[in-house]
Parts: C-alpha cells; structure tokens; sequence
C-alpha cells in the first residue's frame, strides 16, 4: 500500500470494501471487477496478484467511482496509480519506477537528454546558412532521419520487451487458459480498433444518464481522441515520412504535407491546452489529484508543439536563426519526450491500454473456447 | 392582560380580517380544489359499474398512475371508494354504491 | 364528580345489583385481527348472559380506545369489564388506570391475553384461533361474573434503596438516587469501588482517562451525606416485597487498621494472581489494585491469604476476616451487578495453548504496563503483527459454535467490543508505528456517536480489515519452529473473494464479549428473572426497560445486556428515576391478592395454618360470638404471598385467594369446557 | 365452525403460573413460535390453591388434557415445589379411582423465556391426546374394563 | 392562555419527550409538554411494529401518549410554537405561540364529522404525502388530542365544517396566542428528521416513484395505512419483489452523513419479516455493507429473518435506474463473490438515516457536534447534559438510536433533570 502510494495513489486505505465503486463503473465486469479488485489486492498486499491484472488499463478514469464513494477513497486515482505502478512493473529497465516515484529523475533525465541533443547538434550541426533559411542544411535531413530511426529503433525495444513482459505477466502466468494461436489473430482487430477509436472510453459516457455528465464525458473522450489522433499522425509523419515533412520546400497549402501536419499541430495544442487547463482547474474528476508525470507529459507536448509551430513560423517568415535555435529546441523537447515517455512514462499506456483490451478479448474467447470444447464432448445424458 | 377600554373585535369583523388575509391562500386552493373536483369525478364515473385497477383508471383519464392512486387513497379513506378484489398483482377499486 | 360516587356504590354492592359486563376485544393494530376474526368474537360475547355490549377496536388501549370504555362504564352502566388484548403483563395496568377514571374499581376488570398466546402463535389456523379466543374470552366473562371490588393493600415504604454494585452504573444509580432525598446503601462485592471500568485505560469516544471520571463518581458518592457504602460486601439473604425489602448483607473484614495498613502493605510477602490484571501479573495478598484506588486503604484478598503471619516491626501479624451482617430495609432494590469478560474455551483460537493469543481486555492491561516510549515485547520477541478477532464469545452460532457449559451459545451481539478494538488499534498505532495490525470481524458495528469516526481513523491508521463469515471462523495456528512469526492466522476473506489469507503474527488478540457477572445466589434469593442470553430479564424493553417483573427491584448497567459506558450511566439514571418515582411518596400499594378468610364457613381446622408457609400471613384466633367461642382463621394482608397453599386444603372452601377464587376458576373451566351456541348461531 | 364443523378436537386446559408457566407462553408468543389452538391458558398465581378434586371435575365437564406448568424451585412461594408435587401425586390417586388415565394430568417446570421446554409439554399432551382420545370416552367406560 | 410555571419544560412529545415527562411527573414534578404538532406521539406513532418484539407500535406509544394527557403533573401543549427563550435567575421564561386550531379544543368530540364534509384533499404527512387528509380532519385515528384541526393555509373558507359540527366547536375566529412558560430546566427531545430522500441523486429518489423511504413502508404495513395494504406508490401494484438498500442515508461522505444511523439494519430486518407475514410471495433482498444488529434481542432477530427467506446480499448499491414498466433496477456489486449485477425489482426501499430536526437547538443556542446533533460535553459522566447548565437533551436529538434507547435516555434525563431541579430550587430558596 505505502508503494502504491508513491505512485500517487491517496486513500486507499479508507476503502471498506462497499463495492459502490465497482457498481458504479460503466467498464468493470464480472471478469474484471474493478476498481475494488484493484484495490483489495493492494489492501492485502498481493503484488503478484496485482501484477497479472489487465484491470487498471481497462479504466478511463471518468471519475464516477471516486465521485461517488462513500469514503472519499478515491478509487479512480487508485486505479491511475496502479497504472504507473504497472508500468513500472512491466519495465525491465527500472527507470519507469524511478522516474515515477521521483520527480528529480524524471525531470533530470528530461533534462539530460535534452542536453545530449543539444550537445550532439552542436557538434554536428552543418554549416548556418544565415542569408535564408536552409534547415536541411543546418540539420541535415539524412543524419537526422537516421538519428529518427535510431531513436525508433530504441523505442520499440524497449516497447517491445516491456510489451512482451506485460503479455507474460497477463496472460502467459495463467496457467488455466490455453490460447490458441488462432484466437490471436482473430481477435487482433480489436487491438487497432481501440487503439484507432478509444472505443471502450466512449462506452463511460454512453452508459451515463445525467445528460451534463454526459456531454462532459462525451467531450473528455472525443478530446482524447483528437489528441490521440495528432498525435499518431505527427509520429507517423517524423518517423516514417521525416525527407517529406522536413523540408526547405515551401508547399503549397492545399499539399497534404501542409494540411496534415496543420491539422496534427491543432488538435496536439488544443488537446494538450485543454488538459493542462482541467488540470490546473481541477474541474473534473481525474484531474483532482494529478501526479507530477500527469503534468510533465502534456507540458513536453505542448512545447514540442508550440517550439514545432514556433521554428515553422520563423521558417515561413524567412527569420533563419531562430529557424534554427527553435528546431534545436524542438528537437531538445521532442526527443526526451520520446525517449523517456513513451516507454517508461505516461504515454505507455497509448500501447499498454489497446493491448489490455486486445488481451482481454482473446482470454474471454479463449474461455469461451475451451467452455465449448469442453462441452462439445460433454457426454450428454 | 389588554387594557380594559379596547373592544374585542365583532365576530364579523375577525372573519373579514381571515378573508382578507388569506385571500391568495384561498384563491390558489380553489383552484386546487375544481381540479380535484373534476378528477374524483371522472374516476368515480370510471368505476361506478365495474372495477378497475390504477393503471386502467391512469390509461384512461390520462393521468399519471400515482396521482390516481394517491386519490383512490383518499377516497377510500372517506368511504366514497372500497377495494373489490385483485386483478393480478392489482387491486379493483370500486365506487361504493349511494345510499 | 357524583358519576363516578354513583358507580362506585353500585360496584360495592355486586350481590345486589345485575351484572352488567362490557366485553372488548382489541385488533391491536392487526397483531391480533389478522388471524382472529375479532368481529365474530365480539358477535359470539354479545350472544352470552349477562354481557350488555361487546366492541371491537383497532387498540383499545390508545386513548381514543380507553375513551370508548370509560363511556361505556358511565353511560350503559357497565360493572364488569372483560378485555381480550395483548399479554396482561403488558397492558393490565393501562385498563385498571381506564376502568379507575370511569368510576368503577380496578379489580372489576379481567385482562384476557389472545395476542402472546393466541393469534401470534396460531397465525397459521385462523378458525381455530377465532375459536380459542372465544373461548377464552367466555372463561374470562365467567370469571368477571365473579369478581368483586378490592382495595390495594397500602403500606408504608422505606425511603431507602440498596444498590448491587460499585462499578460505573452502580455508583451513577445511587448518586441519582441520593439527589432525590432517599437513603442509599451501596454493596460491592470486591474491596474496592470501580468495577470493570477501572481496568480500562482510556475510553472511546472521548479519549479521557476511565479511573478520572471514575473517581469524580466515588468523591460525590462517598461524600453524600445519604449515601452509606459497605465494600467485600454481599446479600445473603433477603425477603420482603416492595417498599419493605428486608436485607442480610455480610460484609468482610477489610483485615487492616489504618496505622498498620502501609507497613503490612510493605511487609506482606504472600503473592496471587492480580485479577485486576487478569491473572496476567501476580501481586500481594494485602493489595491496593491500583493507585488512587476506593478506598484508598488496601484490602486482604482472603481468598488467596493463607493465614501465615506477616512481620511488621518485630511483631507477627494474623489477619482474620471476621465477617459482619447488616441487617438493611429498603424500599427498592437497584441491581448493578455488572459483566464479566467471556473467557474463551481452553484452545478458542489457540486460547490457553498458544502464549501469543490474548483477550482484548488482557490486552488493554499488557498495554497499561509497558511505559509510554517503549517497544511492545510479548513472550520475549518484540510485536510486529498484530491480529485482533472479532466476535469471541458472541454472535455465535447454535450448530457452529461449540456451546458452554450450559449447553448455551452466546447468540447475542456484544455491542462495545468493535468500537473497543478499533480503539485499541489505533491506541497500537499512536504507540508502536511500525507495527502491523490486522481486524478480522464479521461486521463492522461502530452504530454509537463518535464510533463511526473511531472506525474511519483505524482504517486511516493502516489497519488492515479481513472479514470473515460466522459459519467460517479465522484459525489461529502455533508456527513451525524457525518460521518468522511465533503464530499464523488463516482466514477465509469474504472482501478478496472468497480467497484464504494467511497472516503471520507475534499476538492474536480475541475482542471477547460480555457474559453477565455470576450471580447465580441473588437471582434465585431475588426471584427475578434471566433472559435466554442469561443477562437480567427487564419487564418489556420499550414499556418498562429498567423494570424487573418483581416490583421494586430495577436494573442497571451491563447486568441487563451489553451496554458501553455511556449507555450504562443512561439506564443507571433511568433506573434511579423509577426508584426515585417508586420511592419518592413513601408508601406503596400491593395488589390485594391475599387470601381472605369466609368467616360463615369457616370452623377454625386449621388446616390452612398448617399448610401455610409463609411466617406470620394466617393464625387461629378465638372469637367470642353469641356467648359461644369460636376459632376462625385470620389472615395478615402484609404477610401474605397469595400462593393459595390455604385454599386447597380448606375442608369447607371458606378461604379464597382475593380475585383469584377457586369459584372463578370452576367456573372458567366450564366455560372452556362448553359448547358455544351462541358463537355458533352467531356463525349462522 | 358450525357451517363447516372440523373434527372435534380434544380440550387442554393449561394452568400457568405467572411467575412461570404463563410468562413462558408469552415468550413463545413473542417467539411467534406454532402450536396447536385447542389449548387454553390460564394464569395461576401457584397450583397449590387446587384441591385434586378440581382436576376430577375439570375431566368430568369435558376437558381432556390439563398441563399444569409451574416455577418448579424458582418459584416466588416456598410452597410451591413441594406442594404442587404432592398435589398432583394426590390428585393422580384420585383420577385412578375415577379411570382417568393419569397421563392426562401433567406437570412441568417452564421458566418466564423456556419457549422449547414449553412447545414441548404443548405436543407432547397433544400427541398423547390423539392417541388415547376424549376424556368423556373413558369416563362413560366401565371401570372394570380400565383396571 | 394563561401564563404557566412548572419545573421542567419538556420539548417535543415524541417517545422520548413523553417518556422523560412521565418520569418526571411521576417523581412529582410539574412538567409542561410542547409540542408544535397538533398531536403527540412524534415518529413513533406512525410506526407499524416495533423490533425485536413485533409489538404493535401503537400498542406501546399510544398507552404512553394517553397516560401523558392524563397525568395530573403534566400539562401537555400541543400545537405551540417557542419563539424566545430567556434566562432568568431561577431558569428560563419561554415566550410560547399557541397557533390557531380554529377548533375549540375543549368542546371538539373527535367526531370527524367536519373532516368528512371538507372539499379540499391533501396529502397528509402522517402517511408521508402517500395518503390523504382533508383541510380540517384529526390528523390521525389516535391523536392526542382527538380533535380536530383546520389547516387555513389549504382552506377555502367555504364554511361547510362549520355548519355540520353539532358541538359548534369551529371556530374561525381564533388568533394565534401568545403566553409564557417559566420552567426551572428545560428538556430538549425534538428529534429527528430522515435524510432526505433524493439525498444521493444515483438513487433516483423522489424523481423515481417505486423508490420509497422506510417511514412510508411503515405506513403500507400500519393496518391505518393509506391503501390498507402493500402497493407500490407508483402504480398501485403489490411488490413481488422488494429490495432494501442500506446505508442509504448514512455512513456516506457525499451526503455529508459519515455516521452510523443505529436503526436502519433493524428496521430493514423488520420490514422485511413484515413483509413477508403481508406477502408471503415476496422476494426480499437486503444490500448492506455491514448489518448491526447490536441491541438486545437484536441478533436473534437477524438470524430470523435470515432463517425466514430473506436474502442478505453484501454490497453497497451504486444506483438505481427505472426500466419502462417503472420498476426500479439495483446495480450493486457482489461484494463476496466479485461479480456486477443489475436486478429488476417492484419496489425498492431506500433505508434512510437519521438527522437532527431543525429549531429546538437554534433558539436555545445550543452548540452542536459535528454530526449537527446537539453536542454533549461529557457524554461519559453526564450523557444527557447540553454544554448550556439547565438544559438537557434526550433521545434522537442527542444522536441516533432506536426506541428502546430513547425510552431509557427519557429515563436518564429525568433523573438528571430532578437533581438540577431539586438542586437549584434548593438555591434559590436560600437566597
């Protein structure tokens, strides 16, 4: 419990086990009966047993849980903790914990990569071509898009090995399901579909009836889902299409490289405003007790944005220098952000959430599998 | 006590004062009560000949089920409705015949 | 009022007048109208001789009900009222009280119970139970055919009150009763004052310290100038009635003078176990048990002193209890005997086996004992975890529990014991922060103002919860050599689905419950009665919650059930109020239900002398009449118990019990007895 | 009863002792505890008042079964133990003479709260009763054919 | 009205207010008895049975009430308002407002003549607005007083009650009066009021007609009851089945109730067994998070009810919905079993806790606890003493409890009540 309680969770221990948060979550089930199955695992000190739950990644966090408990356990924060706790469980590194529990490592290890970036351009810059803007000449676009894949390359590592440990703790630990390979791929749909959709988030706000609460649950997802999507598109676009996206060419405003990138930088800054906002307002329930990595992570994405529209402007305007200082910036920003936050920090659950769903459908059907198996050669009487 | 020269007040005159007083109170329960009229009485016709359960008696008059039950309530209560067996989970009410 | 004259001569001269009997049978609010159809009752009364009007009503005894009497006695003239309602014991009195208003006298009136004995235990035969009520109702016309106008015999009562008891509740009761001018005697048992709540350490919700508000209590008391307080003191015999309680109280010799008290203090070598402590500790035989303790001279335990000298400045020194009897008269009899911890069975979650399993309040004195700032250290190993199990000795089930030695389980909740273990909890806490405490209970039952708080603090503190069902009690287990923990608690948690949670522990702490004190000698010289949970028996817990079915004796504290402090100074003071009611005119009236002699039969056999038990209630006496001598039995009202030991011996049936005649009861048997035409016709 | 007459049921008449007996049956009232209706309580201060000739009489008009419940030693009247015991052994004399079976007149011992102790007295008389019937049956039999 | 000394002025003529009046009169003091309804007999009158006994309710209160009116020590005040209270030097003078009945209460005989005449219906608060009343009626069949009384706010002056009263007993003429009580104590029982009912908005009360509170179940289940049998108010449909959700008042940080109402595991438990006496084909289901069955008996009565068919489900109910035959839906979780269930019942039973009536504690400036029941300084030496000297508080206005401990802390305050009297009449005679 005094654990989870670095990881940010506050209450816990006033929870007596009444089940109001459980019956009140539009998302828990019979199968996973949280938040309290998340909470009594914690109140009795079973790690192990928390470990192997998909449960936490499964919650949205609309807050009704804690809205509404009679103890002002707050349940839901319980459940964002067990998320980052989670996270550093599936992380074999240990930085996850680390950066989670303590504020000095993280903001030192943003700090830190800032810094190489900085130093590595510094070093390896090319020549400033102060008469226009020539970027691609200042950072020249092939050392770049290979320190991008490089930079991916590390990424997936670390995402794949964290992943493949969530999948071991999750699913291969429990012995009582044989999965067959089939159902894998069958039930793989849903991985995209959640992952593309947040489809489950939308349920929260369906299941509602307060229409208030309803439009402002109807809005968090679809904030959520906008961001998601900037977000997705600018990663696809720097990682895969970086030659294109990076670039002297000025294209014309009906090119896509134009209108995508403008629509990703919109919905980043109105996403990472809007969260940050709440945030500070506290306004709706999740945002009441928010854990130093819940304010870090909007802030690196708002200023990746805002230093991305920055050195575009300065580029348009034709200002070379502080093209290239606001790109050092940028880059300065963007990388940690990458780096440290999308395996080990806040942004692992963009992969780790759609994974659970996916994991959870396959167990259920595997469930239903052998249930079917079983009774299939049932002799009948 | 009061002083001794003040006449108490005529009859008359304290009733007046009441009327006065509690002008609007009696204009909005005359209204109330026309409403309630007219209600009894299109449920009492309603169950005059044969008995009837609430929901009948709301589907029919078009009223909400509880309000006709909180009627039959008093009704009953006053001897103007009796109970007059169950259909189903519902109890029959029935206008009790006048004497 | 002339009505009431009127009626009132017409009752005194029954013999003259027409019985006119009104018969009343009561729905009482459906609990008996819903099985017996009281209107065919009424019907079947209406039919029978003698009965002028036979009603029913929702409850007669409301006032609207009593109303409908009252008319019926002044206005059709009504002399015998018969009403068929809930038990006599409940309601009799009301109807007397009615009957006495409309004039007429309160033992022209016979109470029929239909509702204990009728429709509450027959719901399933409706017929039948119309039936019965019939027919009991007949045999209650039948009796108030007979009936006749008595007076209550009206005695002098003592204006003092003995109360049982020096704990909280004892002391509360006489204060109380002190404040209202009556003389009180208070008799603890043990040498000093106090009682259970002197053990504690601190009480819930306040936090304040027990023996602080204890001693508060003890100074007024003791100074009272209206209060007398004989401790190692004990009732040993007692008899009398209300208002005239004759008392044998034998009182131990406290065994020490003032001057010497210290110095054997000092010199007394002799040990025993420290009950105070429950056995936990040993002390001296001469013991105080504890500083500041009432009274504040110490006292001999003579149970435990074995005669042996004690040297005190060269001289050897025999103590000797020489007991001492009071004899005491006292109006009114307070019992405040107290509870006593149940003591749970050799082996009760390893109780007796196990050295690490302690009770709650054995707890609370370890506590007591190891300085403020210090570690806990039990058995030789400083305390870690900590386990403390709910409902020992309570809540127990009939086929789960082992039961008592009486073949009885404790089937009843014990009220303070959640509260005092979260309580203790967090004590723990606030003393020893490191540790880890465990509550296993079945519910949580924190109900009194302030607990709820108590409860939301312990879990605040860390305490973790495990709750088990009572059909699945926790196990407590030594630990294999070598294991970190000296013990282990298994418990099947209902919170983790279901799933059993092993906890390893340095000490298992049983939260027992209340088991009243044993006072076996004063119940069966008392003649009152037990609940089926062996607490004191009140008359009805919402009519007469402090009240003993033999008057004049009233109960407060844990002598009547489980009850925390405060509650326990709320039923002392109730209690003291009855008295005070009872007490406060310095007469009461018994019911005249003594035996009464016909001087026209009787020939002086004496038979009924002799059969008679009671000392001084019926003697021959020699009468001069017409110049012969005859010899007739007398009887003295105050004397008599009205057993009617008399009655069936009496060759000539010329003694009776008053209102309970052996005429009236033939003639009841052969209401009982007949067939019941008029019921049948009414039927028709 | 009259338009549907039942079976006619044997009569027990209960004699209950106030401080006994009668608060026991209130008790199994407030237990809301089931017995048979043809039983019929009555409050006595203490049985010994009773001659054994009441008993005969009670047999001779119709009642079939009489339980007498008592306080037994608990009982507020010194006399009460011993002279009830010795009432009913006299009484048993009595109804031998008159070919009463002597199972009909019983007594026990029912505190103010023995609700089991008291159903139990209650089925045992009406078991008995069932068995060797009305009481008028036996009285209209010859005497010889009983002894 | 004539101006009144007595030594002890009781307030409120609940069960607890009528007990400590007894038990002061009985000891020979004179005692006033205020109560601002029109009749005594507070919560406790509108009760059906009462626990663990199963004694009819009025069976107890009623005998209670008539032994209150006719007590020759008591003066009982109904229908009076306190407006002011001042300390003297020998205890308190009370300005009093004796609100106009219109009803001469000496020549009224009860008959409810006029209660039949009268136009104008209204829901009556004795069946908690499921029954109904006329403007002027006896508010209920055991008042006490038995007479009736006009409401002239709900009045259209129409004139007919007057007109069939053979006792000439209206009387519209009447004033409200205003006298004085001098009391050298004074007795605060003015008791408590339920959560409200649509206190928590997830359980749809108020807005959901099959959600119902306790008192008004006690009312279906009063053989006075308003439709003399079990209907659910919504469609008059007898209930199948029926759920009770506990802690549905209490215990609970968002209604702002954290402590534990006493009564409500009991009364569910009663209701139930009730219930299923009325209704042998009901369903009950009981939602709890824990049962405190702590009283005497109390336990007993639990395993009863339990031995009796009643289902005790373990789990806080979360919310409750309508489907579209207005029947409510329970959607709790298991707690033991870890599953989610939503179940349909007829009716659902909100088991509502207790809090303080408003009035009493803010005229005589009391201080109160943090529950806004009126706070006690020592509750361990002086349970029933307020934190002002002379005045005393008993029953629900002290805290929850049931019956019984209401009944005894009516005991405790008269003997604390008498000391102060006999006390400080001891003092002033001195001086």
């Amino acid at each position: 419990m005094h654990e989870l309680k670095e990881y940010g969770a506050v209450g816990i221990e006033k929870c007596f086990n009444c089940g109001n948060c459980t019956a009140i979550c539009p998302l828990a089930s019979d199968e996973y009966p949280f938040p309290r199955s998340v909470i009594r695992r914690i109140q009795v000190g079973q790690e192990d047993r928390l470990e192997q739950q998909l449960d936490p990644w499964l919650c949205y966090y609309c807050g009704d849980c804690s809205a509404t408990c009679p103890k002002g356990a707050e349940p839901g924060e319980t459940m964002m903790a067990a998320r980052r706790w989670l996270t550093g469980r599936y992380d074999w590194t240990g930085l996850a914990r680390k950066f989670y529990t303590s504020l000095a490592w993280e903001i030192g290890s943003i700090l830190l990569v800032a810094l190489a970036v900085v130093v590595i351009i510094l070093f390896f810059h090319g020549p400033l071509v102060t008469e226009r803007v020539e970027l691609n000449t200042f950072a020249p676009i092939e050392i770049v898009h290979l320190a991008d894949w490089i930079m991916a390359g590390t990424l997936l590592f670390f995402i794949a090995t964290n992943v493949f440990r969530m999948y071991w703790l999750t699913v291969l630990k429990d012995r009582s399901l044989k999965i067959p390979l089939s159902l894998y791929v069958k039930e793989a749909w849903h991985l995209l579909f959640n992952a593309a959709t947040q489809a489950r988030w939308s349920t929260c706000a369906s299941d509602e009836q307060d229409p208030i609460e309803k439009r402002r649950k109807r809005n968090a997802w679809l904030t959520h889902i906008l961001l998601v999507s900037g977000y997705g598109l600018m990663f696809f676009i720097i990682v895969f299409m970086l030659p294109w996206f990076q670039t002297d060419n000025i294209y014309p405003v009906h090119n896509p490289q134009r209108w995508l990138g403008y629509y990703a930088t919109g919905v980043l800054l109105y996403g990472t405003v809007r969260a940050l906002w709440g945030r500070a307002k506290k306004e709706f329930q999740m945002h009441r007790f928010s854990h130093p990595s819940d304010w870090i992570f909007p802030i690196l994405l708002l200023s990746v944005t805002l230093t991305g529209i920055l050195q575009h402007t300065f580029r348009y305007l034709g200002w070379p220098l502080p093209t290239y200082y606001t790109y050092v910036v940028h880059l300065a920003v963007t990388a940690p952000m990458l780096i440290l936050e999308v395996p080990f920090g806040k942004w692992a659950h963009l992969y780790y959430r759609p994974l659970a769903i996916y994991f959870e459908k396959v167990k259920a059907s595997a469930r239903k599998h052998a249930l079917s198996t079983t009774e299939a050669f049932a002799p009948a009487d | 006590m009061s002083e001794a020269k003040t006449n108490p007040p005529s009859r008359g005159e304290l009733l007046k004062q009441l009327r006065e007083e509690h002008a609007s109170s009696v204009e909005r329960t005359q209204v109330l009560f026309r409403e309630q009229r007219s209600l009894q009485q299109s449920i009492c016709q309603m169950i005059r000949e044969t008995p009837k359960t609430v929901p009948e008696i709301a589907a029919a008059i078009g009223k909400p089920s509880h309000e006709v039950l909180w009627f039959l309530a008093g009704l009953r209560k006053y001897g103007i409705v009796v109970e007059a067996g169950m259909c189903g989970d519902y109890p029959l009410y029935q206008k009790v015949e006048e004497k | 009022m002339p009505d009431k004259q009127k009626a009132a001569r017409k009752a005194a001269s029954p013999d003259k007048e027409e019985v006119r009997v009104g018969v009343y049978t009561c729905h009482c609010g459906g609990n008996i109208s819903h099985v017996v159809q009281c209107e065919r009752v009424a019907k079947a009364l209406g039919k029978m001789p003698d009965v002028v009007v036979a009603r029913t009503d929702p409850s007669f005894c409301s006032d609207a009900g009593q109303a409908i009497i009252e008319q019926d006695i002044q206005e059709l003239g009504i002399n015998r009222v018969v009403i068929g309602a809930c038990a006599p014991s409940l309601h009799e009195q009301t109807f007397r009280n009615t009957v006495t208003r409309a004039g007429l006298n309160p033992y022209l009136y016979h109470h029929v119970g239909i509702r204990e004995q009728d429709s509450w235990v027959h719901d399933g035969d409706p017929e039948g139970a119309t039936e019965k009520a019939v027919r009991l109702m007949a045999a209650g016309l039948a009796k108030a055919r007979l009936l006749t106008p008595l007076e209550p015999i009206r005695l002098g009562a003592e204006k003092g009150a003995l109360v049982i008891g020096g704990g909280v509740a004892g002391l509360r009761a006489a204060l109380d009763i002190a404040h209202q001018g009556i003389r009180v005697t208070l008799v603890e048992k043990s040498p000093f004052l106090g009682g259970r709540m002197a053990q504690l350490e601190s009480i819930f919700p306040t936090d304040e310290e027990p023996r602080q508000l204890l001693h508060a209590l003890i100074e007024q008391a003791a100074a009272h100038p209206s209060i007398t307080i004989l401790t190692g003191a004990e009732v040993t015999a007692v008899s009398g009635y209300v208002g005239n309680f004759n008392l044998q109280v034998t009182q131990h010799e406290r065994g020490l003078s003032e001057e010497l008290a210290e110095a054997l203090l000092a010199a007394c070598e002799q040990e025993a176990p420290d009950n105070f402590n429950y056995g936990l500790t040993r002390r001296k035989v001469v013991y105080r048990p504890y500083p500041g303790c009432y009274p504040s001279t110490p006292a001999v335990d003579w149970e435990h002193y074995d005669g042996r000298p004690i040297q005190v400045d060269g001289k050897a020194v025999v103590l000797k209890d020489k007991p001492q009897v009071h004899a005491l008269t006292v109006g009114a009899i307070v019992l405040a005997t107290g509870f006593n911890p149940y003591e749970p069975r050799q082996g009760e979650y390893g109780y007796g086996e196990i050295t690490e399993v302690v009770t709650l309040p054995q707890l609370i004195r370890i506590l007591a004992q190891v300085p403020q700032g210090e570690p806990l250290i039990w058995n030789g190993h400083p305390v870690r975890d900590v386990a403390l199990i709910h409902c020992v000795g309570s809540r127990e089930i009939e086929g789960v529990h082992t039961p008592q030695d009486d073949g009885q389980v404790n089937n009843y909740c014990s009220r303070v014991c959640c509260t005092a273990s979260l309580h203790t909890a967090l004590e723990l806490r606030r003393r020893f922060p490191e540790i880890n405490l465990y509550e296993l209970y079945q519910d949580i039952r924190t109900y009194g103002r302030g607990h709820e708080e108590i409860y939301n603090q312990a879990q605040s503190a860390m305490v973790h919860f495990l709750r088990y069902r009572g059909e699945k009690q926790p196990e407590v287990a030594a630990a294999p050599p070598g294991d970190t923990h000296p013990a282990l608690v298994r418990v099947v948690d209902t919170l983790t689905y279901g799933e059993e949670i092993e906890v390893p522990v340095d000490l298992v702490v049983l939260a027992v419950g209340m088991m009243p004190s044993p006072i076996d000698a004063l119940v069966d010289m008392l003649k009152v009665s037990r609940g089926n949970d062996r607490f004191l028996l009140e008359v009805h817990p919402k009519l007469r919650p402090v009240e003993m079915a033999v008057r004049g004796i009233v109960l407060a504290g844990t002598a009547q059930g489980p009850m925390n402090i405060q509650e326990s100074l709320s039923a002392a003071s109730a209690a003291a109020a009855k008295v005070a009611a009872l007490l406060g005119q310095g007469r009461v009236e018994l019911p005249p239900f003594v035996a009464r002699v016909d001087e026209s039969k009787c020939d002086g056999t004496g038979a009924c002398v002799e059969a008679c038990q009671e000392e001084g209630a019926i003697a021959l006496q020699t009468f001069q009449e017409n110049g012969h001598e005859v010899r007739r039995a007398v009887v003295t009202p105050a004397n008599c118990t009205g057993c009617g030991a008399c009655v069936g011996v009496c060759p000539k049936r010329a003694i009776d019990v008053q209102a309970w005649t052996l005429a009236q009861y033939e003639a009841m048997v052969d209401a009982l007895a007949m067939d019941i035409p008029a019921f049948a016709e009414a039927e028709k | 009863m009259a338009s549907n007459p039942k079976a006619k049921q044997p009569k027990i008449l209960i004699l209950a002792t106030l401080a006994g007996g009668y608060a026991g049956a209130d008790s199994t009232g407030q237990a809301h505890a089931d017995y048979p209706a043809n039983t019929y309580i009555l409050p006595i201060m203490c049985p010994v008042m009773f001659p054994p000739e009441f008993f005969v009489r009670a047999f001779e008009r119709g009642i079939d079964g009489i339980i007498i419940m008592y306080s037994g030693t608990d009982s507020p009247y010194k006399v009460e133990a011993d002279g009830t015991a010795a009432l009913v052994n006299s009484s048993y004399a009595l109804m031998k003479e008159r070919g009463i079976d002597i199972r009909r007149l019983r007594l026990a011992a029912i505190c103010t709260v023995c609700v089991k102790p008291f159903l139990k007295e209650v089925n045992q008389m009406v078991e008995l009763l069932q068995g060797i019937g009305f009481v008028k049956d036996e009285l209209a039999a010859p005497v010889t054919a009983s002894a | 009205m004539e101006n009144l000394h007595v030594d002890a002025l009781v307030l409120g003529g609940g069960i607890a207010g009528m007990q400590a009046a007894l038990d002061l009169a009985d000891q020979g003091f004179q005692v006033a008895l205020l109560e601002r309804e029109p009749s005594i007999g507070g919560k406790m009158i509108t009760l059906s049975k009462v626990f663990p006994t199963l004694d009819c309710c009025s069976c107890i209160t009623t005998p209670k009430m008539s032994a209150v009116a006719h007590h020759p020590n008591i003066h009982l005040l109904t229908y009076c308002e306190m407006q002011s209270v001042a300390e003297t030097g020998s205890g308190f003078r009370l300005a009093v407002v004796q609100k106009p009945r219109y009803v001469d209460v000496n020549k009224c005989t009860g008959c409810r003549k006029c209660e039949y005449e009268c136009p104008v219906t209204l829901p009556s608060p004795f069946d908690r607005g499921l029954g109904a009343y006329r403007a002027i009626r006896v508010p209920f069949s055991t008042a006490v007083p038995q007479t009736a009384v006009l409401d002239i706010e709900n009045c259209i002056l129409c004139g007919k009650c007057e007109k069939v009263c053979a006792a000439g007993a209206v009387d519209f003429t009447q004033r409200a009066e205003t006298f004085e009580i001098q009391a050298t104590t004074l007795v605060v029982a003015s008791g408590f009021e339920l959560t409200p009912l649509n206190a928590k908005k997830e359980y749809g009360g108020e807005t959901l007609q099959n959600v119902i509170d306790p008192l008004m179940m006690e009312r279906f289940l009063a053989p006075t009851g308003p439709y003399g049998r079990v209907l659910r108010p919504g469609d008059g449909k007898e209930p199948t089945s029926i759920a009770y959700v506990q802690c549905a008042g209490s215990r609970d940080q968002t209604l702002g109730v954290e402590y534990c109402s006493r009564v409500c595991c009991m009364y569910a438990i009663k209701q139930a067994m009730l219930i299923s006496g009325a209704l042998p084909m009901a369903d009950i289901t009981i939602y709890y998070m824990d049962i405190r069955t702590f009283g005497k008996g109390y336990e007993q009565f639990y395993q009863n009810a339990q031995a009796m068919g009643v289902e005790f489900v373990r789990g806080k109910v979360a919310a409750i919905r309508e489907d579209d035959e207005q029947n409510p839906v329970v959607k709790v979780e298991l707690t033991e079993e870890g599953r989610i269930i939503e179940r349909t019942f007829d009716l659902v039973v909100l088991s509502l806790g207790m809090v303080p009536t408003a009035g009493a504690d803010g005229i005589l400036s009391l201080p109160l606890g943090e529950d806004k029941f009126i706070a006690i300084p020592a509750p361990n030496a002086n349970p029933c003493e307020t934190a002002r000297p002379g005045i005393f508080v008993t029953g629900t206005a002290m805290g929850p409890m049931d019956i019984v401990d209401s009944i005894i802390t009516a005991g405790s305050v008269a003997s604390a009540a008498s000391a102060y009297i006999r006390e400080h009449q001891k003092e002033t005679a001195y001086a």
